[in-house]
């Protein structure tokens, strides 16, 4: 079972990468972009078949893991 | 053996062989090879593996001493420093990868350097790095500096081991060719160097690092191939870099190899499995067997030749000694690391490859290794350039000249650079970037090694055997500028088509030039790396034979820097001018004139130069030095001044010498020291027959130039730290 | 003053941190492998600079979970001081030990440089050698030093006197020019409440050496040593 | 107008990253996990209004800057 992961700085902290590109974007010509925020996506291939299992999961691996839960949320969504 | 792929002519053109190559490997194979076979020629045939253009001309060069090791050969030398200690170093060139991909290419290079160093036994200290990028204003150059920067420092950084020197210029020749060579400097002891030999048939071949995938296939030969538009197109797979993988790599090698368990080890870098097999083989005089299913891989369905030759880095191959087997499973099982047996060593002096029980590759080691293509090219010698009379050289007014000399890309402060590595972990490093060689404490004793990379292509175009010379010379210079004694040197020759009648004459002009000024300094070779084919559309590179240079300090508190630290201070200007100005800095950047013969080299000059100063440094009445090069006496004291915050007065330039000359010149084995009082420095020099002249005394705050104006440090700092975060921004 | 340093995968500053804790205190610390569930009985724990786990994902993430560090949080719970520099300071937001959080750079690059902290509290066993207002000089090396926290995390930080360190200039001024990687306050080190643990970005190990980095960094050793003795 | 930007690495190119990520999930006992990809994920916020250009205009970002196409593959989708 495919599971995806996109892990995002809440709203309010700043993210200095996603800022930069911004800065980067202007500078390469791009207007108009507003707002760039940046963050993480994984894809991970899991054993587990049963949906509701592995999402939950994949859940306590955010929690424990993959996201930073003081600046960061998470999103989780399970594939086929 | 598996049926016989078809291999045309075309499939052997697109490996790289030339029909009368593709012969010969007929000659050795006795029968058509298998497709696997015939990657495996490719790869061991090319021109990063064979050295086949550059061959004849590497054997000219001095490679013996009283204290070195190990000369070149192995994956790389090593030189006895005491204590029952070796420095083990070499340079290695990651050019065409860092074009394509700049920040993996430049990291892989560094990684790649590290394993050459570790490979021997040696702990890695420093790491340094010579870089060349094309004209600023082209449109892809400031993309590949952004890049390479990240990628060297990303990997450097990670790993934990300090960049702590280097150089890097910038000029349209490099514009479609980048240079990145990276070099490691390491310690192990004296007494327990590995090597690559295989030896003992019935010895277990083990694999160990990271899993094989099909990384970077064809990365040597890429290597060694002229680029054109379209093979950027096309992209090979390029390799990534994995620091943390590396950092295990390295502490699990280093630990096995203080167990008596290692019979011979050499790290998989170009060509990965096939050459590091081929060369512990043909090194021991022996044969191979390898099982392909017993790799480790993160891909499925990889082939024979997909997996021979992939680039996948930080892997490493063993030869251990019988039973040892179960010490390096423990040790790399621990370090969270693959540890495959996947072969032995045999009699049979063949290289045998199987896959799912089917041999595909029997090729005899020896022919393939000793009957590689061997080309003594035709070359021409570069024409001769005139001399330029300082006399004829546009006159600018010096301090005018100076403040924008010190914002040139060339001449500008790479400190942008150098605040992006890492270079104080492990507190060992005494002398930070910014100085003329780096120098970086030998643990547990009073000793330390200074380090460092140079090299002038324009004064190599001009006068390739000048420019070999001047090379080497300048190394020597930087590193008892220091105070320490110069012992050996690592070399990258980097130019374009050696195919190019007056491209080999560059690579023979420049070679003669080095060994003349190793024979002459007493200063060998006992590493290196050739990276050819440096060149797009028919354009090639300026003609840039690096030089990386080792020296030993006994005690390290007897360093000296280049920084004036207090006001009232003799300058004393070491060696003689004369006012070159041709193929100098000034003359390019200030009066737009790329011309003229460099400046010669006169080595029994620089040797009594180079030891007289270094004597004065020891015997501590020599509070700073810098040796002078690019921009000769005025960029020196500009450089000195703006590293310890204070400035100088300068007299006025000597009647006799044309004031650009005098201020700008490049005359070679030269130094400026700053001391207490210059009364035993002339004395000394007199004694030494060193020509010898007080130029000023140090002042703070500003540099004055007797007669012609003064610049505050302040305004100076601006400019110099100015132009590079500036054109990065 | 008995001392433990904890080593994880792709740790690199531990020898120069026991090199200034054995300068400082003539005792040699232990080296505790981080897969080991055990911390031998010490004055204090240290988590050293580098990348451990090449500080994939989350400087820090990785390592926060090792089994070393739920011995360390247990100890820290009764009282055993811990002290975080560089990535041990990333290792101790992760695993919740400090508040906060490091991110990437403000400019988005390693930095490596001297910088110039001012000492906000000497009132701590990791600062009693140094005055209230001090300014030293120690180098910073790192990638993700970008200090966050919320605005009342902060206020509470800032009212209880529990920043530790600011980057400021030579003369003591705070200016976003002189912050090297775009720490909200400037703050370059924080205590817990107890003030029992410290993280701090910049390494002070690597200024306990008068012929290599300058002895700026010695004081926070010293302090430690009387403290702890 | 919103634009959310997927960037992986292609296939066969080595995840340094996800390969410690799930050494590191398994480490903390979460089994079956066979294989962990990381790619970064980008949220911009466009002046833009007109779908079709706001796509074609966030396809140029990622071929010049957002994506390293020599490594990595990217996918975008335009939002409201
Ligand atoms: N890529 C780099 N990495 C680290 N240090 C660098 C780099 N480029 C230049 N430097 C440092 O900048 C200083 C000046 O370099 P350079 O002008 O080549 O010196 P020199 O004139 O003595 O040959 C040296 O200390 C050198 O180590
Ligand atoms: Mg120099």
């Amino acid at each position: 079972m495919k599971a995806t992961v996109h892990v995002t700085l809440k709203p309010g902290v700043l993210d200095p990468q996603g800022q930069a590109i911004g800065h980067a974007l202007s500078g390469l010509g791009f207007a108009g972009v507003t707002s760039v925020r940046m963050g993480k996506f994984l894809e991970l291939d899991l054993a587990e078949t049963d949906r509701a299992k592995a999402e939950a999961q994949v859940k306590a691996m955010c929690e424990k893991l993959l996201a930073n839960t003081v600046i960061e949320s998470y999103r989780v969504e399970i594939g086929s | 053996m598996i049926p016989n792929a078809k291999i045309t002519d075309a499939v052997v053109k697109e490996h790289g062989l030339t029909a009368d190559e593709y012969a010969l490997l007929l000659k050795i194979m006795d029968r058509e090879p298998t497709l696997a076979e015939l990657g495996i020629f490719s790869v061991m045939w090319s021109e990063h593996c064979s050295y086949k253009s550059s061959r004849v001309w590497l054997k000219t060069f001095p490679v013996s001493g009283p204290k070195v090791l190990q000369g070149p050969g192995e994956n790389a030398g090593a030189v006895d420093i005491g204590d029952g200690l070796a420095a083990v170093f070499k340079i290695e060139s990651h050019n065409h990868p860092s074009f394509i991909e700049p920040y993996q290419g430049a990291a892989t290079g560094v990684g790649g350097i590290l394993r050459d160093v570790f490979t021997m036994g040696a702990r890695p200290i420093a790491n340094l790095n010579a870089l060349r990028f094309g004209d600023p204003s082209h449109p892809k150059t400031k993309h590949l500096v952004s890049g390479v920067v990240a990628g060297i420092g990303g990997y450097g950084n990670c790993i934990g081991v300090p960049t702590v020197a280097g150089e890097t210029n910038f000029h349209p020749s490099y514009n479609g060719n980048i240079l990145v060579n990276a070099m490691t400097v390491g310690l192990a002891r004296a007494d327990r160097i590995f090597k690559a030999a295989a030896r003992g048939p019935g010895n277990r071949v083990l694999y160990v690092g990271a899993k094989t995938g099909r990384d970077g296939i064809h990365g040597a030969t890429m290597a060694s191939a002229e680029f054109t538009e379209e093979s950027e197109a096309k992209r090979p797979t390029v390799q990534v870099g994995d620091p943390f993988t590396e950092k295990l790599l390295l502490e699990a090698c280093l630990e096995l190899m203080a167990e008596d368990a290692i019979v011979a080890i050499q790290d998989m870098g170009a060509a990965g499995l096939t050459s590091s097999s081929v060369e512990m083989a043909a090194r021991g005089g022996l044969g191979i067997e390898l099982d392909l299913d017993r790799v480790p891989v993160r891909e499925t369905g990889m082939t024979a030749y997909e997996i021979m030759l992939s680039e996948s880095q930080e892997r490493m191959l063993l030869v251990v000694k019988p039973g040892a087997e179960t010490i390096a499973e423990r040790i790399f099982a621990k370090w969270e690391l693959d540890c495959a047996d996947i072969g032995v060593v045999t009699e049979t002096g063949h290289l045998v490859v199987s896959k799912n029980g089917v041999v595909e590759i029997d090729i005899p080691v020896a022919p393939l290794v000793d009957q590689a293509p061997l080309y003594r090219r035709p070359y021409v010698a570069s024409p001769k350039r005139v001399e330029i009379k300082a006399a004829n050289v546009k006159v600018v007014d010096p301090v005018h000249a100076l403040k924008r000399l010190m914002g040139t890309p060339d001449q500008a402060s790479k400190r942008w650079i150098w605040d992006q590595y890492d270079h104080l972990v492990g507190n060992d490093t005494i002398q930070t970037p910014g100085g003329d060689a780096a120098v970086v404490r030998v643990r547990d004793t009073r000793k330390a090694l200074a380090m460092v990379v140079d090299c002038t292509p324009r004064y190599c175009v001009a006068d390739p055997k000048t420019g070999g010379m001047q090379a080497v010379a300048e190394t020597w210079r930087n590193l008892t500028a220091v105070g320490a004694e110069p012992i050996a040197i690592t070399d990258n020759l980097n130019f374009g088509n050696p195919e190019r009648p007056e491209i080999m004459g560059q690579i023979v002009g420049c070679v003669e030039g080095m060994s003349e000024a190793c024979r002459a300094l007493d200063y060998p070779v006992i590493s290196g790396n050739v990276s050819l084919y440096n060149e797009t559309n028919g354009q090639a590179i300026m003609p840039t034979p690096v030089v990386g240079g080792v020296g030993l300090l006994d005690e390290y508190t007897k360093t000296v820097g280049i920084g004036l630290r207090q006001p009232g201070q003799a300058l004393v200007l070491l060696g003689e001018t004369k006012g070159w100005l041709g193929a100098s800095i000034y003359l390019r950047d200030i009066a737009g004139w790329e011309e003229g013969a460099p400046p010669p080299v006169d080595l029994a000059a620089e040797r009594r130069n180079g030891d007289l100063v270094r004597r004065l440094i020891r015997e501590g009445k020599v509070l700073a030095c810098h040796d002078l090069s690019d921009g000769g006496l005025l960029v020196a004291v500009a450089e000195m001044a703006l590293a310890g915050g204070v400035g100088a007065r300068l007299d006025a330039s000597p009647a006799g010498i044309p004031a650009a000359g005098w201020w700008f010149g490049e005359d070679q084995a030269r130094y400026l020291v700053a001391a207490a009082s210059a009364e035993p420095i002339l004395a000394a020099a007199t004694a030494a027959g060193v020509p010898a002249r007080v130029v000023g005394t140090t002042e703070a705050d500003s540099l004055t130039l007797a007669g012609s104006g003064a610049i505050s440090l302040d305004e100076l700092r601006g400019i110099h730290e100015g132009w590079l975060p500036g054109y990065m921004s | 003053m008995r001392a433990a340093v904890v080593s994880f995968p792709g740790s690199n500053r531990e020898r120069d941190i026991v090199m200034a804790l054995e300068r400082a205190s003539g005792k040699k610390p232990v080296v505790v492998w981080h897969g080991e569930a055990e911390i031998p009985d010490c004055d204090l724990i240290v988590l050293p600079g580098g990348f451990s786990y090449g500080d994939y994902l989350r400087a820090g993430a990785m390592a926060a979970h090792s089994p070393a560090m739920k011995e360390l949080k247990r100890k820290a719970a009764q009282g055993v001081p811990v002290l975080g520099v560089c990535n041990g300071f990333q290792i101790l937001t992760e695993a919740g030990l400090l508040p906060g959080a490091l991110m990437r750079n403000a400019s988005l690059k390693f930095v490596c440089r001297q910088v110039h902290l001012r000492v906000e509290e000497s009132q701590s066993l990791f600062t009693n050698a140094y005055e209230k207002g001090q300014v030293i000089r120690v180098p910073v090396a790192h990638a993700d030093g970008n200090y966050t926290a919320d605005p009342e995390t902060l206020k509470h930080m800032e009212d209880r006197g529990l920043v530790a360190f600011r980057y400021v200039t030579a003369d003591g001024r705070t200016d976003p020019a002189t912050n090297p990687n775009g720490s909200i306050h400037a703050i370059a080190g924080i205590f817990n409440e107890t003030k029992t643990v410290l993280g701090l970005m910049p390494h002070p190990e690597d200024a306990t050496d008068p012929d290599a980095g300058g002895m700026d960094g010695f004081g926070m050793f010293k302090s430690l040593v009387d403290a702890l003795h």
